[in-house]
């Protein structure tokens, strides 16, 4: 059996290899649509994992041939799991990718920090603040100010 | 630099995650679930096909919030990119093998889907795998001739009534006194084509909402090139 | 159900409420308000014998709440306080009916929202002192802050933000104040008071220490002591004046209110006194002795330098409060009646200098004290007031200010604690310069010009410092009358009651007999009297009509010495006044600005949430491996 | 005690306190003349002086508060005079206790500050506020004394604290028992006194006496009963600290005369303090010796 | 009855399915097929919550007894969320007309159906497709502002829940492969032996950091503020007020049922102090009100957190308490942002153009700052009553944490109610103020109405809060009734 068991570990790997090659993708891109790209590929070892938990090696598909006994299956459920989620993660990526050629549309860039930096724009400029994290304190809290003729000095006693 | 954080992160999370997978048990699942479905599944669900008895059966749910999200999807999409397509001439007109092939392979398309939409109970196959081969079937036209269009009205009667209707017949149990999508109409003929019950009607609204979705996604993505 | 006498007294509060939230707009809402806070004074007053060693009177109110029961009762300790509370409402709310309610008006300001504000202190105070376990106390303790936020808050613009500062502080107290609850009630099992009693003598040292800081804190702030003083001047300079003659009385008492119900009634100073600092020879209560000097000490040199009468006065409240602490803190019998007295003499004549300063404000528009002076004989009855006010809050005979300290003072000699008695005198000593400064830029010296005709108070607020200014003299000469309250509280909160009498305290090792002091006092003027006015009339000069220097002035030239009037003092000690509480208090701020700056920045960064992400597996990472 | 005699007593004290008073004046001005190579006054002089302002025709009133002011000068003094117990009579000194007296003391201060404040002349307003600045520097260093001196004895009550010291003869005295604290209280005594070199808030020459500048006549004549009292009381006060008291008239007399004495003497060999440099040495050395002095008695 | 539970979740769907079809009929009969499906769901579920909570029950989807189906488990916790939810929907249902209409209600509703579901299933991975669903419908709803940030919001938002399902994924793999069952029931019977490991750990984790995205975990929270800025305001509130509890919801059964690691506890609590301090921090500084609400919301997210840390019986009263405290003010305030929406300089004098607004956003401030006897005060009590009866010092840090946060809260929202009693400036017309619009005012003044109710009638609710949490705190019961005469599934 050590060549098998050397088969099932490559499946794994290769699964867990998926996930974070595409997390690293994902944390890496600089461009939103490879970010997209790397969800699907690190999706695609999720659904892998998801498949092997049910597999057996000594297993055949999970369809009745005959009446009566039948072989040893490999777990159906799974299977019915990955099902769903390919097709969740489709529906995603098609969003996700309406939702590219809009922004692309909008800012004309897909750079993660460009149009990063187009969303602060239009927000402030939306709720009308000031965009940059200056250095002024917010707003009520600054110093009291000295009451009108009064020596600012004659207020900060040594309190 | 970049590069190098990519790859020690990434190199990381792998060696972590394969540190943990390696507690697993290879190659032999427990399958508590999985063996006590496939001892009943055919005798529940009348369905040689045990993964259509779970997605349609067991898991019914499942299958219809999936179709929901693909639901969600399509409209969210829609929401997005807007009603009005215009057609951009940036797409060239399909070559002869792609206009005419795309002609001849439609009925053989739509005929392959609806069989693995009505086979999805004994073979492998069913209501998704259809529905996707209907869509490409109405999509292929779409890349020979740019200028042609889905109806939309049309897919949209499709995916909502195939979509309200896996939820009638779900209801339809329910007001039969049984659990909302109970099997119903189980017949004795196990390995048949009708044998499931409505196992395969559902998989029919499956099948015709999937290919819906799919096809009204995809024309909303080939159609929307500028924004109006 | 009958309703006590404590559930009458609150029920007469909150309608007061009502009809100030109701009929405040109307015209007398003033006056009905008044009236009302009479009829609760009256109400009180029926449960006088509380303040004579009486049984404590429930309220016949009991909730559940969550598995908690909450009740409300008045013993000795609350009737004395709420004694000061209803006292000091009724003559603010009298003096602000009236005149002073009109041109309040008439300068934009929201007469409704005042009465109803000074309602709400006054219920929400009642509802503190009558708490009958912790966890109400809680909830009267934060009503009042919120209610006093209100208060504080209304004048607008600078007040606005005092409040504000206020707010702050006052929410670090009650969260320390609600962290204390929580330790207390995981050790005692419940929140009431029999319970954390028997709980506190089973407590470890490390957990005892934890509570005294948390509560000790959380209530220090309410009474500005030390660390957390800076709050409190500004917001009760800017309060509307009766207002802050109102707040100046008895808010911040509150926290020595629950000073005393905690730490020193339910903990007891053995307890705390037993908590040793490591490597020192001072344990908790020397510590907290320490802070009420610090409190005495620093505040008032503060109070020195102000130019403004209100600010002056503000800042004595927060000193005149470590004198309250002090005494309690040395809580052998005369320092604890000696804090306790000092609540109810501070009140009085705080509430008086107040509503004098306010009249002054009233009259000439301005409490700058660079800005007036010579108003003694257009103010006459003003002046006599503020006079007597000074007089108390600088703890000279015969006002009753003295008494009180006499006590504090009395108990630290007995106690033998030196370094704390020289640094009580200190802040008497810097209260008095201050309060001249204070009486003699108003009251004396020049006149200016455009204060010539100027008239008296109006009788509506005249009356009510009047009263005051005679509560004042007259517990100054027979202390014996708060102090048999005072006996009583001592009592309800197991501290041992000194051997008074009507004119003072009798005492093996020195008492004290103010009928006598003050007889002397008065023959001795006049027989000073007697002598000066038995030599020749004397020329009187007109106010404006002056001399020095060899010219005669002219009413037009300014020659009032008022500014930097201890220049000698200053030059000495200016350079000791660093502001080191601002700055630590703009580098608290500066530091969670500078964070919040950070966590912003966190969230912003287009990227940083995958490094987050990154971080995050790496702690699950750290936990599997 | 019968109210007759203590009402005699009560009388009594004051009168005392002011002959004696009225001597001490004289003896301070015959050390200076001394010093100065004068004859000095004759021995009624300070009387003569008295009664003469107060039979002067020019007198000017700022106001009220103005001849209030000198009222509780006096009063002030003539009330603390029955809370320092003389040889023989007591007064109400267990009434009030040492505490009370100082507080007393202050009165007399704060009357004249009021008195000077109505007459609206910058240089009185200064001197005053100098004054009480010096009040603050002496203070100090005086309540430190004090509260060693009644820590020693148990009690504030200065009946018995003197007392304590003629238990046992000149051992017990507190001169003797607290040598630092009897050096601390000499100088803050000193001090309180107001005279040369801690006349500051006099300062003829620059602020044309201060406090004084407005008065005239009657009110100067009050000042000078004042004064009178003022080395009374503090003379006095130092001897019941740490000298003992009086068993007898007499050597309570010669007590008060030679504490008065010592200060008055060595006054004219400094030059004025300036208002800083006098606080800077009430809180220095007094303070110092003073504390020292409190950590032997405790 | 008890089968007519399953229709709040359905007919949602079924009404979103057919609404496009609907409105292209009739716009008159459609605008009124969402709201009628509502309702009908709260009066089923409100009639199910008359009819008897005492014992909880499940419902077999599909007749299929679990562990091999789908059950509903139906206790009173999910019956509560279940009817917040309907509830909710409604109160933030989107009436505005415009040719988009059919499709912004027929995501509304599949997001009610979705969070129905999330409230309502006993079962994993159909917890998983349900979270997707509500992630999907609320892409939709949010890109509906069709800004350009809107977009950008989303997308970033849909990356962090890509993430989020691809970590939820592996967790569910995880725990498939070492069992072999996904019943949530059937999970709790078999944790104790076969998910008390490090890959019980990891997958558990996977799953929390998956599920934190929508309850607005520490590190993946990064989404909140901009979704929160650019969403319409009703979105954001349904969103704030209950998509995040509804993901709390799934951690709370996880933990209270399968996951009982110490380490497990004790990264959520560290977490949800990361998340308190940084949400509070941020929060001081932000300059627009939604922002604002947006990073209070995350630290008020991370205090539910802490609490979860306790999944005891009073543990979950305090989350309950939080959350459903939370729901109610979050979703008032993102009512009253309706409007208020902009710079908060912006909102100078604003009192004087609605007091009600004004009134209503202080009401609300002093009970997320717990000031008695509002509810926060409670929900704040009980939570830092439990955090001092542990021992960790871990926990005595949260406590720390939380009680500072107060503070900072206090000080940000009270900065803003000062503001808005600032008096205007003379030369500034008073029209030119903001005011919240006034179907936002009524809605937040309904849920300022609830608060004062709940304030009132603090005794009741408390006992049915803790009813709830000694139901939902009940592995035992949840096991029995799920698994009743099935032996296990063994």
């Amino acid at each position: 059996m050590t060549p098998t068991i050397d088969l099932e570990l490559i499946l794994y790997i290769t699964a867990l290899g998926l996930i974070s090659i595409g997390l690293a993708g994902v944390v890496l891109s600089q461009h939103l649509f490879r970010m997209v790209l790397a969800l699907v590929i690190a999706e695609a070892g999720a659904n892998l994992m998801l498949v092997l938990a049910g597999y057996r090696w000594d297993a055949v598909a999970p369809i009745l041939t005959s009446l009566g006994e039948h072989p040893q299956m490999v777990d159906p459920v799974p299977q019915a799991m990955v099902l769903t989620a390919i097709v969740i993660g489709v529906g995603i990526q098609a969003l996700a990718v309406s939702i590219l050629i809009r922004i692309r549309q909008r800012f004309g860039t897909l750079d993660r920090h460009e149009v990063a930096a187009h969303m602060d724009a239009e927000i402030a400029q939306i709720a009308g603040t000031s965009r940059d994290m200056s250095q002024e304190s917010p707003l009520g809290e600054r110093p009291l100010p000295p009451l009108p003729g009064t020596p600012a000095a004659s207020r900060e006693g040594r309190s | 630099m970049r590069n190098l954080t990519g790859l020690l992160f990434a190199g990381g999370l792998g060696f972590m995650l394969l540190s943990i997978a390696s507690g697993l048990d290879f190659g032999a699942p427990p399958m508590l679930v999985g063996e006590a479905i496939q001892s009943v599944a055919p005798q529940e669900t009348g369905a040689t096909n045990i993964v259509t008895s779970v997605v349609l059966g067991y898991r019914g749910i499942d299958t219809l919030g999936e179709l929901s999200i693909l639901f969600a999807a399509a409209a969210a999409a829609g929401l997005v990119l807007g009603r009005r397509h215009t057609t951009a001439g940036t797409l060239t007109e399909g070559g002869f093998v792609l206009r005419y092939g795309g002609a001849m392979l439609f009925p053989l398309l739509m005929t392959i889907g609806f069989y693995i939409i009505f086979h999805g109970h004994l073979t492998p196959g069913g209501g998704f795998q259809g529905g996707v081969i209907l869509a490409a079937a109405f999509f292929l036209p779409l890349l020979a001739r740019p200028g042609a269009r889905l109806h939309h009205g049309m897919l949209s009667m499709i995916e909502g009534f195939a979509g309200s209707s896996f939820i009638l017949i779900g209801l339809v149990a329910l007001a039969e006194g049984e659990a909302f999508l109970q099997p119903m109409l189980i017949q004795d003929t196990l390995g048949q084509l009708v044998s499931a019950g409505t196992l395969p009607l559902l998989y029919l609204a499956v099948g015709l909402k999937v290919g819906a979705e799919l096809a009204g996604l995809l024309s909303h993505l080939a159609q929307t090139e500028s924004e109006a | 159900m009958t309703l006590t006498l404590l559930d009458e007294l609150l029920l007469f509060s909150g309608v007061t409420v009502l009809v100030a939230l109701f009929l405040g707009r109307r015209l007398p809402a003033g006056w009905m308000v008044t009236i009302l806070y009479g009829i609760q004074l009256l109400s009180l007053l029926k449960m006088a014998p509380l303040g004579y060693g009486g049984d404590p009177i429930p309220s016949t109110l009991i909730l559940e709440v969550m598995g908690q029961t909450l009740s409300w009762r008045f013993d000795a300790l609350s009737w004395y306080f709420a004694l000061i509370t209803l006292g000091s409402a009724l003559l603010s709310s009298w003096y602000a009916c009236g005149e002073w309610e009109q041109r309040f008006r008439q300068a934009g300001g929201n007469v409704w929202l005042f009465h109803l504000a000074m309602a709400l202190n006054v219920f929400s105070m009642l509802i503190l002192l009558a708490s009958g376990d912790l966890l109400s106390l809680f909830i009267g303790w934060e009503l009042v802050s919120w209610a006093g936020f209100l208060l504080m808050a209304m004048a607008g613009g600078v007040a606005t933000r005092a409040a504000m500062r206020y707010i702050t502080y006052a929410m670090v107290g009650a969260m320390a104040i609600f962290g204390g609850i929580a330790l207390v009630y995981v050790s005692a099992g419940s929140l009431q008071y029999d319970a954390i009693l028997t709980a506190v003598s089973q407590m470890g040292t490390p957990h005892l220490w934890m509570l005294v800081i948390l509560f000790s804190a959380g209530f220090g702030i309410k009474m500005g002591l030390m660390p957390f003083h800076l709050w409190q001047a500004p917001a009760y300079a800017e309060t509307p004046g009766p207002g802050s003659a109102f707040l100046g009385a008895i808010s911040s008492r509150m926290g020595l209110f629950a000073i005393l119900l905690v730490l020193v009634k339910l903990f007891g100073i053995v307890n705390i006194e037993s908590l040793k600092i490591p490597f020192t020879l001072i344990d908790a209560r020397d510590l907290l002795a320490w802070i009420a000097v610090f409190t005495i000490i620093f505040p008032t040199f503060t109070a020195m330098k102000q130019n403004d009468a209100r600010e002056l006065l503000a800042w004595h409240g927060i000193g005149q409060g470590g004198y309250m602490l002090l005494g309690l803190v040395v809580a052998d019998a005369m320092g604890a009646a000696g804090g306790l007295l000092h609540v109810f003499n501070h009140a009085t004549y705080q509430a008086a200098l107040f509503m004098a300063v306010t009249a002054v404000i009233h009259r000439t528009g301005t409490s700058d004290l660079n800005k007036l002076g010579g108003l003694v004989v257009r103010m006459p009855l003003s002046f006599m007031v503020l006079l007597v006010g000074i007089i108390g809050l600088a703890g000279l005979p015969p006002m009753n200010g003295f008494v009180s300290k006499w006590l504090v003072y009395r108990s630290l000699l007995n106690e033998g604690m030196p370094l704390l008695f020289v640094a009580a005198v200190i802040g008497t000593l810097g209260t008095i310069l201050s309060v001249y400064k204070l009486i003699h830029n108003i009251f004396l010296g020049q006149l200016r010009v455009e204060h010539e005709h100027i008239k008296e108070a109006p009788w509506s607020m005249m009356i009510p410092m009047l009263i005051l200014a005679a509560i004042i003299f007259i517990t100054g000469l027979l202390p014996g009358i708060p102090l048999a309250w005072v006996a009583s509280v001592q009592e309800a909160v197991g501290l041992s009651v000194p051997n008074y009498t009507l004119g003072g305290v009798e005492s093996a090792s020195g008492s004290l007999d103010m009928i006598w002091v003050i007889g002397v006092l008065f023959a001795g003027f006049g027989i000073g009297a007697l002598v000066f006015y038995s030599a020749g009339k004397s020329k009187r000069v007109h106010q404006l009509d002056n001399y020095a220097g060899g010219h005669f002035l002219t009413a037009d030239i300014r020659y009032q010495y008022s500014d930097n009037f201890y220049a000698g003092l200053m030059h000495l000690i200016g350079g000791w006044y660093r502001g080191s509480f601002l700055w630590l208090e703009k580098s608290v701020k500066s530091l969670v600005e500078f964070l919040s700056l950070g966590m912003q920045g966190i969230y912003r960064r287009a990227n940083a949430e995958f490094y987050l992400l990154s971080t995050a597996l790496f702690v699950i990472a750290w936990v599997v491996i | 005690m019968a109210p007759l005699e203590l009402i005699i007593e009560l009388v009594l004290m004051p009168l005392v306190a002011f002959i004696v008073g009225l001597m001490m004046v004289l003896m301070m001005r015959r050390i200076a003349a001394k010093l100065q190579r004068r004859v000095g006054p004759p021995f009624f002089q300070p009387l003569y002086d008295i009664v003469k302002l107060h039979g002067k025709r020019t007198q000017v009133s700022h106001g009220m508060i103005h001849d209030i002011g000198i009222v509780m000068a006096m009063g002030g003094y003539i009330a603390a005079e029955t809370l320092l117990p003389v040889p023989g009579m007591n007064g109400i000194a267990e009434k009030g206790g040492i505490i009370t007296l100082l507080y007393l003391m202050m009165i007399p201060s704060l009357g004249l500050a009021l008195g000077v404040g109505q007459c609206a002349n910058p240089n009185g307003s200064i001197g005053i506020a100098r004054a009480l600045t010096a009040m603050l520097a002496y203070d100090i260093p005086l309540v430190i004394v004090v509260f060693g001196v009644a820590y020693a004895a148990g009690t504030t009550n200065l009946v018995e604290i003197i007392a304590t010291q003629q238990a046992g003869g000149f051992e017990t005295w507190g001169a003797v028992q607290m040598p630092l604290l009897a050096i601390a209280g000499l100088i803050a005594m000193h001090a309180s006194l107001g005279k040369q070199p801690f006349e500051i808030y006099i300062a003829p020459a620059e602020i044309a006496t201060g406090p004084m500048v407005e008065m005239g006549g009657k009110y100067l004549g009050g000042l000078f009963v004042m004064q009178s009292f003022q080395l009374y009381t503090t003379s006095v006060l130092y001897v019941s600290l740490f000298l003992g008291g009086g068993t007898t008239w007499f050597d309570f007399l010669l007590k008060s005369f030679l504490v008065l004495a010592i200060p008055v003497s060595i006054a004219y060999l400094f030059p004025r303090y300036r208002t800083e440099d006098l606080l800077r040495l009430m809180w220095k050395w007094p303070v110092m010796l003073g504390l020292i002095g409190i950590a032997f008695v405790m | 009855m008890n089968s007519m539970v399953v229709l709040p979740l359905v007919l949602p769907l079924f009404g979103a399915f057919l609404l496009p079809i609907i409105m292209r009929a009739s716009v008159g009969v459609g605008l009124w097929v969402g709201p009628a499906i509502l309702l009908y769901g709260c009066w089923i579920l409100g009639n199910q919550w008359i009819s008897g909570t005492a014992m909880p029950f499940s419902l077999a989807i599909g007749g299929f007894a679990p562990p091999m189906g789908i059950n509903l488990y139906v206790d009173s916790l999910a019956l509560l969320f279940a009817l917040a939810v309907q509830l909710l929907g409604l109160i933030f249902w989107p009436f505005k007309l415009d040719p988009e209409t059919a499709r912004r209600q027929a995501l509304m509703l599949l997001l009610v159906a979705a969070s129905t579901g999330l409230a309502l299933s006993g079962d994993l991975f159909n917890l998983y497709v349900f979270y997707e669903l509500v992630a999907v419908a609320t892409f939709g709803l949010i890109s509906a502002s069709s800004t350009g940030s809107a977009y950008a919001a989303t997308i970033r938002y849909l990356i962090l829940s890509g993430i989020g399902s691809v970590l939820t994924l592996l967790g569910i793999a995880l725990i498939y492969s070492q069992t072999g069952t996904l019943n949530l029931a059937h999970l709790a019977q078999l944790a104790p032996e076969q998910l008390n490991n490090k890959l019980g750990l990891t997958a558990f984790l996977s799953i929390l950091i998956g599920v934190g995205v929508k309850a607005e975990l520490f590190p993946v929270n990064t989404w909140v503020p901009e979704v929160y800025a650019t969403a319409a305001s009703r979105v954001s509130a349904f969103l704030a007020g209950l998509v995040s509890k509804l993901a709390l919801l799934i951690i709370l059964r996880l933990l209270v049922l399968i996951f009982h690691q110490q380490e497990a506890i004790q990264v959520m609590l560290f977490l949800g102090i990361l998340g308190v301090v940084s949400g509070e921090l941020a929060a001081w500084r932000a300059k627009d009100m939604r922002r604002m609400l947006a990073f209070s919301s995350i630290g008020q997210l991370g205090m539910i957190f802490i609490a979860l840390s306790i999944p005891d019986q009073a543990g979950l009263l305090a989350v309950l308490a939080l959350s459903f405290h939370h729901l109610l003010v979050k979703s008032g305030l993102f009512m009253l942002a309706d409007g208020w929406g902009g710079a908060i300089e912006n909102l100078r004098g604003a009192a004087k153009r609605s007091p009600l607004a004004a009134i209503v956003f202080i009401l609300f401030s002093l009970s997320l700052i717990g000031m008695p006897p509002l509810p926060g005060f409670w929900a704040k009590f009980t939570l830092i009553t439990e955090l001092a009866a542990q021992t960790s010092p871990l926990y005595l840090i949260g406590l720390a944490v939380f009680l500072l946060a107060t503070v900072i809260e206090a000080a940000y929202l009270f900065r803003l109610a000062a503001l808005l009693y600032r008096p205007v400036s003379e030369e500034k017309p008073i029209d030119t103020i903001p005011k919240p619009a006034g179907v936002s005012l009524v809605s937040a003044s309904l849920f300022g109405v609830g608060l004062l109710a709940a304030a009132l009638f603090i005794t009741p609710v408390g006992e049915l809060l803790n009813h709830v949490a000694g139901q939902a705190a009940n592995a035992e019961l949840y096991i029995d009734t799920v698994l009743a005469g099935t032996g296990g599934g063994r």
